[in-house]
């Protein structure tokens, strides 16, 4: 047990890292901070309202640089790199993680074994207004349900602040940017704006960490998280629980169905 | 200027008469968290206590996505034929603020500031605003650092400001304002002084001066604060998609079968896809060069070019934004760093 | 197709069938050189494997004006690639669900297994297929969200 | 103009040429004589073509404003546009949107020695000037043409350059990259650049066009320079992605200037004051 500043010194001192990335007081909340020298030590913080899921920046390599890098780790983010690292896009030693809750309270993980039992030993509480919204919307009519989904997202702008917002969408060419041929229109319309949140949802089923980021980067609001959390239940409904990976690049000869003929 | 003062309780029976007398008319609407201007049918819909709406008033004039013309494909010929100009509503944005109607300025400049954009000089035409200055701020707002302010009448047609007793003062800017008021004269009274205007409005500090921000700006290109500010910057496009004068878009073709339009919708200089050529070549590769641009842009390439500053200080990106780029913040600082470094 | 769904009571049904090469498809064929009759109201498109079919294509064809949608490929152990079956089963089982979620009507989709033997079969599937659009009609309801000008968003 | 920036004049494919793989060469007609008849350009502009139901894209005029009576254009086919352009058949329809942007100053070039050096796919636009020059071309002094492709087969307007090549008027010289070259290539094999630096043609009264990928003009302004060229006298085009070609969409602003209202041409005196986002 130590406290986040300590850590943060003995970590450029000894472990030498060139940057640390953490939380700074923000505007109106928490924000992402790029502490590259002691003097920025100070500004370091961590608490509650530190939200936004900075696992996001891993896999930005022209930010990285090609030393050391440590980052401050609240859960969301041990979970986004957990799954970074089984696809592949985080490579063990390539960073150092500070992890907590609070800035008293932090510890050092540096491998996949101790984040994991980490993450293990803090299970985490479901927000229970996700899961109310989410039987709400389950409780609908499948008209009301198409109305509800249809009156939200005719109001995206497609600033893709979800997609940019996600530590999972670390595409270099995402699909929605594919135009031969042109599966999603680039354009804010209802129906396209559909079809770019199924390809989201598709994308991240068996993958999304749940940590809610896309939500809380939507400018306007929309509750696109609710997609990606039902499949979610539904995979480790359906599959099993703890199934890990991607989940629809595997499959398993006895997968129940009960709607093909 | 013309100016006339009404009871603020027969503020909503003026409103009932617009409501009437015009095809459509936009106010800010309440939907959960967020204001939006929607279309309204009674003046009770209308919100009068946000600061701002979550989007700016840009879409009355250039809507997210729109038609350019329509084609018809018949064997090898194709026939193309426009929109026509009445399907375009004549419009009245109610409850703009000072910022939002400021900000069509920038955007009748960039419509037309050489070849003239019919298209969008259509729809302005057929746009009456009728702001309301500003009894409150919040920390995002930052027009008196842009040469706005909470009572400012530039861009608008009629500016509301609610005084501190039971009236309400009308300055009347144009043509167009004056025949809103013309639909019930009897509500109106004329008068000289701005009757103690300025009590009535928020207090917005300063906090920098866009001749501070644009001085330094001039050898500000190869600066490192561009890396350094941008570092947290994940590149959505939210701040130029809320942002009243960014106008950046894209064009596309919508076909459905033989037929089809080419469509406008909005774009961003902030997406990596923005700028970069089909050879996979970019000349803006990186996060940083397009938050680069996209101040440069609104600070020093607009009011070099078309001699508008291309910021109101509505404060909405900073609101929008994700990782908290708060503008306000970053040109403070810009407007204080040393660019030798 | 305007006229089709000008005129409610004589609606008929556009459906697009996605299938694989070398089950369905030949099962179809079978169907046809056995002169077994069916509803004429689908179209085929081949895919070499169930696995190729992307879910988009679904989306693709709702919005382009099909009222409702087979897919069907070789039967579970049967896939001439051994598995895309398998892959394709979970994730028409996901794409399901997310599609319940949002509202879109999922008893408009078919999916089956038919075999190269099983021409009746697949005879049966589009016969019941078109049977059960023409009672829930025209999808327009999910064409209108295409139409961001007739739908008049908040301002056009 | 039109009334409506963004609506494009109708044309008719009148011949297609295959120049070399993927490349193609469309002789535009107006389907309106009224329209043929009030359109002009200068060499240099360049204009929006659409393949309606793809989008638009933007190349440069390559005809000659000296013949009227059609335009044409040379593209490769590489993304969505281009693509479904190359779907079109003689006799198809297609729109073009312009002429749009700023042009080469061909008049103040009179009585000067002309170089231009074109790289694969750049050899359009500046082939437009070629024969706007070869059309008047006694008002002009020596031309020298250094022309480069990835392979022999890449290279554009063969017959062309056949035609230039026989000229005692004009100096052509030819190169192809190191491996494009077949056992009969009798022109030049390497890099544009040294191929240029080889060439040395004169910088005395004369004026340097040069067009092609970045990274070939990157090299190329070294050795224009080491030869005596000064910077007002060496020309390009730049090719920065475009959308509305009008000054609006905001894609080719570069510092305050917009390459479809200020350019595509700049010399490379005006490109040192630019900020370097080409």
């Amino acid at each position: 047990m130590s406290n986040l500043e300590e850590t943060a010194r003995s970590l450029f001192k000894e472990e030498k890292v060139n940057l640390i990335i953490g939380f700074e007081e923000g505007s109106r909340h928490p924000r992402p901070f790029f502490c590259t020298s002691t003097d920025d030590i100070p500004k370091l913080i961590l608490d509650k309202r530190c939200h936004n899921n900075t696992a996001v920046y891993l896999t930005k390599k022209d930010l990285l640089g090609t030393g050391l890098v440590g980052i401050v780790a609240t859960l969301r983010v041990l979970k986004s790199a957990l799954q970074l690292s089984l696809e592949n896009q985080i490579n063990e030693g390539q960073f150092i993680f500070i992890a907590g809750e609070d800035a008293s309270d932090v510890q050092v993980l540096k491998d996949k074994a101790s984040i994991q039992s980490y993450v293990d030993a803090h299970p985490e509480i479901p927000d229970s207004k996700v899961e109310e919204r989410l039987h709400h919307i389950e409780s609908m009519s499948r008209e009301d349900r198409w109305a509800f989904w249809k009156n939200e997202l005719s109001k995206c702008i497609r600033c893709y602040a979800c997609r940019a917002a996600c530590p999972l969408c670390y595409c270099e060419r995402c699909v929605a940017e594919v135009n031969c041929p042109q599966w999603i229109d680039p354009w804010a319309a209802p129906l396209s704006n559909m079809e770019w949140q199924v390809n989201r949802a598709m994308h991240m089923a068996g993958r999304c960490t749940g940590c809610g980021a896309c939500y809380e980067a939507c400018p306007l609001d929309l509750p696109i998280n609710l997609l990606t959390k039902e499949l979610s239940s539904e995979i480790s409904e359906d599959f099993g629980k703890g199934i890990s990976g991607n989940v629809l690049s595997s499959f398993n000869p006895a997968d129940k169905e009960n709607f093909f003929k | 200027m013309k100016r006339y003062i009404i009871e603020k309780s027969k503020v909503n029976e003026w409103l009932k008469q617009i409501i009437k007398s015009t095809e459509r008319v936009l106010a800010p609407v309440k939907d959960g968290e967020k204001v939006y201007f929607r279309p309204i049918t009674s003046p009770q819909e209308t919100d009068y206590d946000s600061v701002t709406t979550t989007e700016s008033a840009k879409e009355t004039v250039f809507p997210r996505t729109e038609t350019l013309f329509r084609f018809k494909t018949e064997g090898k010929d194709t026939t193309l034929s426009e929109v026509s100009a009445e399907s375009y509503p004549q419009t009245v944005l109610w409850r703009a603020r000072p910022c939002d109607a400021v900000g069509f300025l920038p955007l009748d400049a960039i419509f037309n500031w050489d070849y003239k954009d019919n298209i969008y000089n259509l729809r302005r035409a057929k746009l009456t605003i009728v702001s309301f200055s500003c009894n409150t701020s919040d920390s995002c707002c930052f027009c008196t650092s842009v040469g706005g302010g909470p009572g400012n009448t530039e861009g608008t047609d009629i500016l509301v400001t609610l005084l501190n007793d039971e009236r309400a003062l009308a300055e009347v800017v144009t043509e167009k304002g004056e025949k809103l008021i013309s639909l019930c004269p009897t509500l109106f009274k004329a008068v000289e002084s701005d009757e103690g205007k300025s009590s009535a409005l928020a207090k917005i500090p300063s906090r920098f001066t866009s001749e501070q921000v644009q001085e330094h700006l001039k050898n500000a290109f190869d600066s490192s604060i561009w890396k350094q500010q941008s570092a947290r910057c994940i590149g959505c496009g939210a701040c130029a998609f809320v942002c009243p004068t960014c106008a950046c878009f894209d064009i596309q073709d919508d076909k459905c079968g033989r037929d089809g339009k080419r469509i406008r919708c909005w774009d961003s200089c902030g997406f990596s896809l923005f700028t970069k050529h089909t050879s996979g070549y970019n000349p803006r590769p990186e996060q940083s060069m397009r938050w680069r641009q996209r101040l440069l842009h609104k600070f020093s390439y607009m009011p070099d070019r078309i001699k508008v500053l291309g910021c109101t200080g509505c404060g909405r990106c900073s609101r929008a934004c994700p990782v908290d780029m708060n503008i306000a913040e970053h040109l403070y600082s810009i407007a204080n760093y040393n660019h030798e470094k | 197709m305007k006229d089709m769904e000008n005129k409610d009571n004589n609606f008929e049904p556009r459906i697009v069938a996605f299938v694989c090469n070398w089950c369905t498809y030949a099962g179809a064929d079978l169907a046809g050189t056995s002169r077994i009759k069916y509803a004429p109201n689908v179209r085929i498109v081949r895919f070499p494997c169930t696995g190729r079919i992307d879910f988009m294509l679904l989306l693709k064809a709702f919005g382009s004006g099909a009222d409702g949608i087979i897919v069907s490929g070789c039967h579970p152990n049967d896939c001439h690639y051994t598995s895309g079956n398998f892959h394709a089963r979970r994730r028409w089982i996901v794409f399901r669900n997310l599609l319940d979620f949002l509202g879109i009507d999922v008893n408009r989709i078919t999916f089956s297994w038919v075999s190269a033997a099983e021409g009746a079969k697949w005879a049966d599937i589009v016969n019941e297929t078109v049977d059960k659009i023409r009672k829930l009609g025209p999808y327009t309801e999910y064409r209108r969200a295409k139409d961001y000008t007739e739908e008049a968003k908040q301002y056009e | 103009m039109k009334n409506n920036i963004y609506l494009p004049y109708v044309m008719t494919i009148d011949r297609i040429i295959e120049e070399a793989p993927g490349v193609r060469t469309f002789r535009l007609k107006f389907k309106d004589k009224e329209e043929e008849n009030a359109f002009s350009f200068r060499a240099g502009q360049f204009a929006e073509y659409s393949a309606f139901g793809e989008g638009e894209c933007t190349f440069c005029i390559a005809s000659s404003p000296t013949r009227k009576e059609y335009i044409e254009c040379t593209f490769r086919k590489a993304g969505r546009v281009t693509s479904g352009l190359e779907r079109l058949e003689e006799g198809a329809t297609m729109g073009f949107r312009g002429p749009f942007g700023n042009f080469f100053p061909i008049e103040e070039w009179k009585g000067k020695n002309l170089l231009f050096v074109a790289g694969g796919i750049a050899l359009p636009p500046m082939r437009c000037v070629i024969w706007n020059i070869l059309d008047r071309r006694d008002e002009f002094g020596d031309i020298t043409i250094v022309y480069g492709a990835k392979s022999e087969n890449d290279l554009v307007y063969k017959q062309e350059l056949k035609e230039w090549g026989e000229r005692s008027d004009v100096r052509l010289v030819t190169t192809v990259d190191p491996g494009g070259e077949t056992p009969l290539w009798k022109g030049e094999v390497g890099f544009v650049p040294s191929i240029l630096e080889k060439t040395a043609p004169s910088s005395a009264n004369s004026i340097a066009v040069v067009c092609g990928p970045p990274v070939m003009i990157k090299f190329s302004f070294p050795v224009l320079e080491k030869l005596g060229f000064a910077d007002d006298c060496i020309y390009t085009t730049l090719e920065n992605r475009m959308k509305c070609g009008v000054g609006k969409c905001g894609r080719c602003n570069i510092g305050k200037y917009y390459v479809c209202k200020d350019g595509p041409v700049f010399t490379k005196k005006q490109l040192n004051d630019l900020p370097s986002e080409y």
